[in-house]
């Protein structure tokens, strides 16, 4: 119900809304919750277990009941907290976990099986029969489980991350926090000042109370008028500090849009930013916690402090009833504030004894709660009071059992909380988190004037620490209350008492936990599931343990509390990984021939972060083995093209790159002559092959390597390694030249026909023969020239300038075109490489060695990186599988990478496994399929029959075992 | 986490890589018994409290650090230039 | 007290009055023949085994918190037997045929749900590795089928198959995979173990092993000196500090691993999904929960805590895989201490000290090895063999180079 | 003989604006890597300030000379910006031509901070990173160098074959930006 006269809402601008379909009429400020209490909405949810009837409970992001689903389609979000959600014109809000309506529940049954749905009672049955755990009970308690639904649509949403430095980071907003930023900003210090809520003012906005003559939420204003105008201040509202990290980094969620009925369509509806500060003040409050007493879970029983903000800061009532049950003084300023404005208030039921009273409010002290009746909502409290029982009239219970600080930030770090009689509650350690110091409520002050005190003398604090001067800054006056409480956890009575609203945990739950030895709170935690909801424990931690504390016999210090765990409040999977749906996971990196390749029809496929052509289809080709096979025929018989600009270039230099190289090579590098290049094997320290390219050398002190594309980023960090960390006296200096050349292969037989076509200077065979490298000038642009090649032809790789990198293909395409010749892709380099017993990562898995691979004879006389490993006895011997070639002794047969070699005979299960295929493919050269693969002991079975078999794609096919180098083993045709 | 890189100063923790034990500086020499690589490669203290490791800034200036840390609080106690570490003869 | 649907009818009928403690709190003997530092899943399978395989009673296990506070009780709780190497394939396999009876075994609803793994792959590379991996599979006699993409999008018609970054070409589908309730198995094999006379003592953190002769002959605890004739440690997340009491070093580096959960939804993943391209894993709890996570943080800690590089760029590769996730907020995350090898495979093994013993090195696979690690360390501590599924995890085999690296990144300890 | 064309690095998409941020894409010259061999840092010094009238920077910092930048580029190594690099550097220094594996963007504006703050970790406050201050660092998932070239401008290098990423994620921050400004 709206009351005259209250709350700040703008009731001159209405906005329409709907909930579960009809239509409601809120104001401009209102909350999601705060609107349907203006409407008389008691009834807004069903809890996780039972489906009980559950309302509004708080007026914060604490709020364990009001969880409702916002929007439609793929902008449907689930599990949105009334209470936070501003509402907006056309708000579509659904309520959760009800059906076939929240009014008619069918699954509200549960409540009355509630003596078999104990905690954990699902340990103890289900078992029988086995098969029906999947069948049938699991997907039963699957679909009566979880809250709200995901659209099952992909998240149209945009989302934002940012990063934010400052010198001083304020966590909260209220009182507190405000008068530390105030004092930070005075100073000069870079401040970010954060509020989960709409606005600042924090417990002001929800209170009649003064600051200096002045009316809080006036005061706080003004204080925001001021710091808005600092431009060392960034003020953000809507956000919450959701995580405490190392070195003073902290998560923080922005709802950026969520409150807008037609978000920008480039804003994120919400931000996720990673703030640093060299100090931070935690100044997050307090949460006013529950008493658990039967049937405290009606809609209708709220938090005091709540039922006090939604009639001071909304100018709502949730009843037209109240009464209040306390222990402490909170609740009286409820009734204070109800009565002032005119609702009635039933009474105060007051645990302690020989408190005061209210003006024209019964007051019942040393009472307690013991039973409340209603059907959807409370409408009777009954209590016990002077030794006897009295009910009451009552369509809202105000309730509270004293205040939690928010301690939650200072624990993220592992830190544990400690407990403070005084106040009963924990409060955070001293340097719980390395510069954060915690202030106002949540350091377990509870007075306004000690708030603002408490937020100047911390940010003074802080100042002096960072070294700014202490600036000028009255500290206002303001009410300095009393809290005085007298613990009170749970009231006995017949029915069941909550713990944890949300996931239906009671007290006889953690009392059954504590029979069963489930001692330890982390155990009762976990076997109950109490504080493991998505308020994370909030309202039911604290006296969730002081229940088990009681039972077993302990106090609530040394029962501990259970860890603290990032997020504050839940983030949304978008916001934290925003930026990443579709490509934005990675970065795409295109070559220089990318546009020409798409021109020409090739489908492009990724190779790391690289885009590659897959083959370039001619007319008439309707499948990739037929353009890959003329490919293939292509560079045996005329002349390829092919990118290869996304193999890693690495430059190197200095009067010791030679001996350098000899070290990170298991092959001598130094006696390299210029202008020539040579094949090398890179080992990891622990004896297995690292990465396989060349090195060339284009001066006496200048070398370039070459890594395979997927390496280069590995071999550039371990090059790095060895440099800076294994042997710094060598001179030499390595600068990664990748992205600087567009290289090309040019391979065939035509290849140098191709190339003389192009430069500018014809070549040789004498000046260029096999392995040789040296400059080259194209139309005047100077470039590099390697005589090399990984198809086994007469081949080159030339390189120009990226800039260059188009014209140079296209104009190397309609060379080569003109000779028989055209582009070729990664299915035909593929192939090109199986007929050469040529390796690529296929082989050079991570597990292979040098010796595997044949290559043990390349493993030179001085010392290299790996080589001491590489000799352990595990590392060689028959017993390694060594690569090998293997053909289809039916010509034709099939052959997969990643089937298993077996004895020909043999029953292909794991005992009698031999080995396995990497590569295969078929060869328009040979005219077989060939593959290459490890096999034990396999060069000693050059000649023999192995089983292949591919359980999976169910192809068995015998095969000869045979060199890797299936086309021309003496490598003629490279050569010449 | 955040280290302090000595030519890049205060930077975020995702800017480096991360490799190991400090022990990795220590390559024993050619001809080392197989006990000093299985120690050099594989064994490891891996104190719960302070250690001394090795970060990459691949990020940023492609400087080799040794960090002294503390593995249970994430403290971070000094960052050296690699190179400056072997200069020393450590 | 045998539990069934019946006896909880029964009790609910008679107020739940009837519920006994599941496990003693007894005080620590003066002696012991078997001691197990650690209860956690490793080690209170252990102590399960010895008394139920071996026969054997005078065993305690000590926890230095409380049982299954390690990592049994912070996973991803991802149950599955898809290894390639020899070695390996035979014990996950043994485990998950474990898996299988353990209810029935333990009496206890550890809500094991073989619900299906998907592996995706995103090229023709990655597929090979999977096929590969596959055939492996099968040749141990376990299950695995090969996924195209349209076999993928049947199972999971959410993903991203338009515009995601890494294109899916395909998933390896191991029907068998799925999940359990990690706090159950540690309890159900707690409640086993206690019912045949194991002493689980909790707070007792051991502070020193005692070896004479070069032989174990108890060990210092919190709780006094307790003796024994043969101690196994069995701490994941701590194996160093308690192997260093013995005066060993280890090879393992202990790392952080993140994992998150959101809040509760109705049922929308009903496998578990594997992302080959952005070390993303994820699965849907009964009560609701998207659980899932990622890889290391990366350095060296024992905080059991992580950074938010690592957790966004799980959320990074769950957005680009699985946009429909979007709007589920991440309600915790957590981080467990994992003990990285420096070839990803575990350690179960004697030691140079006569009667010591180790479990460790888990990586981040132990959960699903939880029952055969245990089968497989109390036959070795029963018997003083090795168990023919657990042969190759031998203690001493980085030195000899007799490896087991799956993934064959080497030795370096976090990048498995 | 046909003549090798030139492409540049983006063909279209520049200049943008969104809000209070421009981005262009200047062309800087030449791009040197220079490395300064052991002990010749001084020479290296020398040899820049005498030929090109600048000094080799110190970490996070440019120099600047009439027709000429000297960036900080990581640990021992600067890239010279503008002009052909004098030979006489590479007795003392390792001189790699980067001109084509390095595209620089200009953002600029009073936004361009906060456009920045979406894309890169590091402190861009002023007082932390003034005029003339460099970074290698990252922009998004990319290696990147940032310079602050004044109040508002900023100077970002990405790899030439990342340029569309870069391109993308810079215009998404800028009219992420400015819908909220």
């Amino acid at each position: 119900m709206r009351v005259a006269g209250k709350g700040r809402v703008n009731r001159h601008v209405t906005v329409p809304f709907t909930f579960d379909g009809k239509r409601y009429s809120a104001f401009e400020g209102d909350t999601l919750a705060s609107a349907l209490l203006a409407n008389d909405v008691r009834l807004v949810g069903r809890s996780f277990k039972y489906h009980r009837p559950r309302g509004i409970f708080s007026a914060g992001s604490e709020e364990p009941n009001a969880l409702v689903t916002i929007g439609h389609g793929a902008d449907r979000t689930p599990n949105v907290r009334a209470t936070m959600q501003e509402v907006y014109e056309g708000l579509s809000a659904r309520s959760q976990n009800a059906w076939p309506s929240l009014r008619w529940d069918m699954l509200a049954v549960n409540d009355s099986f509630a003596p078999f749905l104990g905690a954990g009672f699902y340990y103890k049955t289900f078992m029988w029969p086995k098969a029906f755990w999947e069948r049938v009970y699991e997907p039963v308690i699957r679909r009566a489980a979880g809250l709200g639904a995901l659209s099952g649509q992909h998240d149209v949403g945009r989302y934002d991350k940012a990063f934010a430095h400052c010198d001083v980071l304020v966590i909260g907003g209220g009182p507190t926090g405000l008068m530390a930023a105030l004092v930070a900003g005075r100073a000069g210090a870079d401040v970010i000042l954060a509020d989960e809520n709409s606005e600042f003012g924090g417990r002001l906005t929800g209170e009649v109370e003064e600051i200096d003559g002045q009316q809080g939420h006036a005061w706080a204003d003004r204080v925001v008028a001021e710091l808005a105008q600092m431009p060392n201040v960034r003020l953000m509202r809507r956000t919450t500090v959701t995580g405490s990290y190392d070195q003073g980094s902290f998560g923080a969620l922005e709802r950026v849009s969520l409150h807008h009925a037609c978000p920008h369509p480039d804003a994120p509806l919400e931000t996720f930013w990673r703030i640093t500060a060299k100090r931070s003040i935690l100044a997050a409050g307090a949460l006013e916690r529950p008493i658990a007493f039967p049937n405290n879970d009606r809609p209708g029983i709220m938090q005091a402090g709540a039922v006090r903000t939604y009639l001071n800061r909304w100018g709502v009532v949730p009843g037209r009833k109240v009464a209040v049950f306390t222990n402490n003084d909170s609740g009286h300023r409820t009734a204070q504030d109800l009565h002032d404005a005119g609702i009635e208030v039933t009474g105060i039921i007051d645990a302690r004894t020989d408190v005061g009273s209210v003006v024209g409010v019964p007051t019942f002290n040393d009472g307690q709660v013991v039973a409340t009746a209603g059907r959807r909502g409370v409408e009777q409290v009954t209590f016990t009071h002077s030794g006897g029982q009295k009910t009451i009239a009552a369509d809202c219970l105000a309730v509270s059992g004293g205040w939690n600080p928010s301690v939650h930030l200072s624990c993220h770090m592992n830190a544990r909380p400690q407990w403070r009689e005084d106040i009963a509650a924990f409060v955070a350690a001293d340097g719980a988190v390395p510069g954060m110091s915690i202030a106002g409520a949540a350091a377990g002050a509870f007075t306004t004037a000690a708030c603002l005190s408490g937020g100047a003398n911390t940010a003074l604090g802080v100042l002096a620490d960072l070294g700014f001067t202490k600036p000028e800054v009255a500290v206002p006056k303001a009410q300095d209350g009393t809290y005085d409480i007298t613990p009170l956890w749970s009231v006995a009575g017949n029915g069941r008492a909550w713990l944890d609203f949300q996931n239906d945990v009671t007290v006889k739950d953690v009392s059954l936990a504590a029979t069963e030895n489930f001692a330890s709170v982390e155990h009762m935690k976990r076997y109950t599931t109490q504080g493991m909801a998505p308020d994370q424990g909030k309202n039911s931690n604290i006296g969730a343990l002081a229940v088990l504390a009681d039972a077993t016999g302990r106090t609530i210090p040394e029962t501990g509390t259970t860890t603290y765990r990032p997020p504050y409040t839940p983030v949304s999977i978008a916001a934290m990984g925003a930026g990443a749906r579709g490509k934005g996971f990675a970065p795409e990196r295109f070559t220089t021939s990318h546009t020409a390749s798409v021109q020409r029809g090739a489908p492009m496929i990724e190779a790391g972060l690289w885009y590659r052509p897959s083959y370039f289809p001619a007319r008439g080709e309707t499948t990739w083995q037929e353009a890959c096979e003329r490919e293939v025929r292509m560079v045996r018989n005329a002349v390829g093209i092919c990118d290869v600009s996304t193999l890693g270039k690495i430059d190197l230099q200095g009067p010791d790159a030679g001996a350098f190289l000899d070290l990170v090579y298991t092959n001598t590098f130094s006696t390299l002559k210029p202008g020539r290049v040579r094949y090398g094997v890179m080992l990891r320290e622990d004896g297995h092959v690292m990465d396989d390219g060349t090195a060339a050398r284009l001066g006496p002190d200048h070398f370039v390597l070459t890594t395979t594309t997927a390496a280069a980023g590995q071999v550039m960090r371990h090059l790095e390694f060895v440099h800076q960390c294994i042997a710094p006296q060598m001179n030499l200096r390595l600068a990664s030249v990748t992205e600087h050349w567009a290289q090309f292969a040019v391979a065939g037989p035509n290849a140098r026909e191709v190339l003389n076509a192009v430069v500018d200077d014809p070549i040789t065979e004498e000046e260029f023969p096999f392995m040789a490298c040296g400059a080259v000038a194209i139309s005047g642009v100077e470039g590099r020239l390697f005589r090399i090649s990984f198809s086994g032809e007469h081949a080159y790789e030339v390189a120009v300038p990226a800039r260059y990198g188009d014209g140079l293909f296209r104009m190397l395409l309609s060379v080569a075109e003109a000779l028989g010749g055209g582009p070729y892709g990664m299915e035909a380099l593929n192939v090109l490489r199986i007929e050469k017993g040529f390796l690529t990562h296929a082989e050079l898995h991570g597990r292979t060695t040098a010796f595997d691979l044949g290559l043990g004879t390349m493993i030179a006389k001085k010392d290299c990186i790996g080589k001491a490993a590489a000799r352990r006895p595990g590392l060689t011997g028959p017993e390694r599988e060594q690569l090998v070639g293997l053909r289809a002794v039916k010509a034709g047969d099939e052959i997969t990478a990643g089937a298993h070699l077996f004895r020909e005979g043999a029953k292909p299960i794991r005992e009698n496994g031999l080995g396995y295929v990497t590569s295969a493919c078929y060869s328009p050269t040979m005219g077989n399929t060939l593959a290459l693969g490890f096999l034990r002991n396999g060069r000693a079975r050059h000649g023999k029959r192995v089983l292949m078999v591919d359980h999976l794609r169910q192809i068995s096919t015998v095969c000869e075992v045979c060199d890797p180098v299936f086309f021309d083993p003496e490598g003629r045709r490279a050569r010449g | 986490m955040r280290l302090n890189c000595p030519l890049c100063g205060e930077r975020d923790r995702r800017e480096f890589y991360y490799m190991g034990h400090a022990d990795y500086l220590n390559r024993p020499s050619e001809g080392a018994a197989p006990d000093a690589w299985d120690a050099y490669l594989h064994l490891r203290d891996n104190p719960a409290g302070l250690t001394r490791d090795l970060w990459f800034h691949e990020m940023g200036c492609s400087a080799w650090l040794v960090v002294e840390r503390n593995t249970v609080t994430h403290e971070i106690l000094s960052t050296t230039l690699a190179t400056d570490v072997k200069e020393a003869g450590e | 007290m045998r539990y069934s649907g019946l006896r909880v009818i029964q009790q609910g009928l008679t107020g739940n009055r009837g519920w006994k403690p599941v496990w003693r709190s007894p005080e620590p003997k003066p002696e012991y023949d078997i001691i197990i530092i650690g209860g956690g899943g490793h080690g209170l399978s252990t102590a399960f085994y010895l008394a139920k395989n071996h026969g054997l009673k005078n065993i305690a296990v000590l926890e230095k918190g409380y049982l299954g506070g390690g990592n049994v009780g912070r996973n991803t709780t991802i149950v599955r037997a898809n290894y390639f190497l020899q070695g390996n394939s035979e014990f996950y396999s043994h485990s998950l045929k474990l898996w299988e009876g353990l209810e029935d075994e333990l009496n206890y609803n550890i809500m094991h749900s073989q619900r299906g793994l998907i592996n995706l792959f995103h090229s023709d590379g990655q597929r090979d590795a999977f096929v590969r991996r596959g055939n492996a599979m099968i040749n141990q006699g376990d299950d695995a089928i090969l996924l195209d993409r349209e076999g993928v999008r049947a199972h999971l018609p959410y993903l991203d198959y338009e515009q995601t970054r890494f294109p899916i070409y395909g998933g390896l589908y191991h029907p068998r995979g799925g999940t359990a309730r990690h706090d159950a198995v540690a309890w159900g094999y707690a409640r086993g173990a206690d019912a045949r006379g194991v002493d689980l003592i909790q707070q007792c953190e051991v502070t020193g092993i005692d070896v004479q002769n070069g032989k174990v002959t108890g060990v210092q605890t919190t709780r006094g000196a307790i003796r024994a004739k043969k101690v196994a440690m069995i701490t994941a997340g701590r194996s160093g500090q308690v192997a260093a009491m013995a005066g060993l070093r280890l090879p393992v580096e202990s790392h952080v691993l993140q994992a998150f959960v959101t809040e509760g939804l109705k049922p929308v993943i009903d496998h578990v999904v594997s992302f080959g391209m952005g070390h993303f894993y994820i699965s849907q709890s009964d009560k609701g929960g998207l659980v899932f996570g990622g890889d290391l943080d990366f350095h060296a800690s024992y905080a059991q805590r992580g950074n938010l590089p690592m957790a966004e760029h799980v959320m990074e590769a769950g957005m680009t895989l699985m946009p429909m996730i979007g709007r589920a907020k991440v309600l915790r995350s957590w981080g467990g201490i994992m003990d990285m090898t420096p070839d990803g495979s575990p350690i179960i093994d004697k030691t140079p000290i006569e009667g010591l013993f180790i479990d460790c090195g888990w990586n981040y696979g132990g959960f699903k090895a939880v029952p055969a690690s245990g089968w497989a360390m109390a036959h070795l501590m029963a018997t003083g063999q090795p168990h023919e599924t657990a042969a190759k995890f031998r203690l001493n085999r980085f030195a000899t180079g007799h490896l087991l690296d799956e993934e064959g990144t080497g030795s370096q300890h976090n990048l498995h | 003989m046909a003549k090798l064309i030139a492409k540049p690095a983006l063909e279209t998409g520049m200049p943008f604006a969104a809000g209070d941020a421009q981005l262009s894409m200047p062309d800087l010259g030449c791009l040197t890597s220079i490395a300064p061999f052991d002990g010749a840092l001084a020479a290296v010094a020398a040899s820049l300030m005498a030929a090109h009238g600048l000094g080799f920077p110190e970490p996070s910092k440019m120099t600047v000379a009439e027709n000429a930048q000297c960036i900080w580029w990581g640990r021992g190594q600067a890239m010279l910006v503008g002009p052909a690099v004098d030979d006489g550097l590479a007795k003392h220094a390792a001189l790699t031509d980067q001109s084509d594996g390095w595209v620089a963007f200009l953002l600029d504006g009073a936004g361009s901070t906060e456009v920045l703050s979406r894309l890169t970790p590091i402190d861009m406050r002023l007082s932390v990173f003034p005029d003339g201050h460099t970074a290698r660092t990252q922009l998004g998932h990319m290696m990147a160098s940032i310079t602050r070239t004044g109040a508002q401008q900023f100077r970002i290098m990405v790899f030439r074959s990342m340029v569309q990423t870069a391109l993308h994620e810079l215009q998404g921050a800028m009219k992420a930006v400015a819908a909220q400004s």
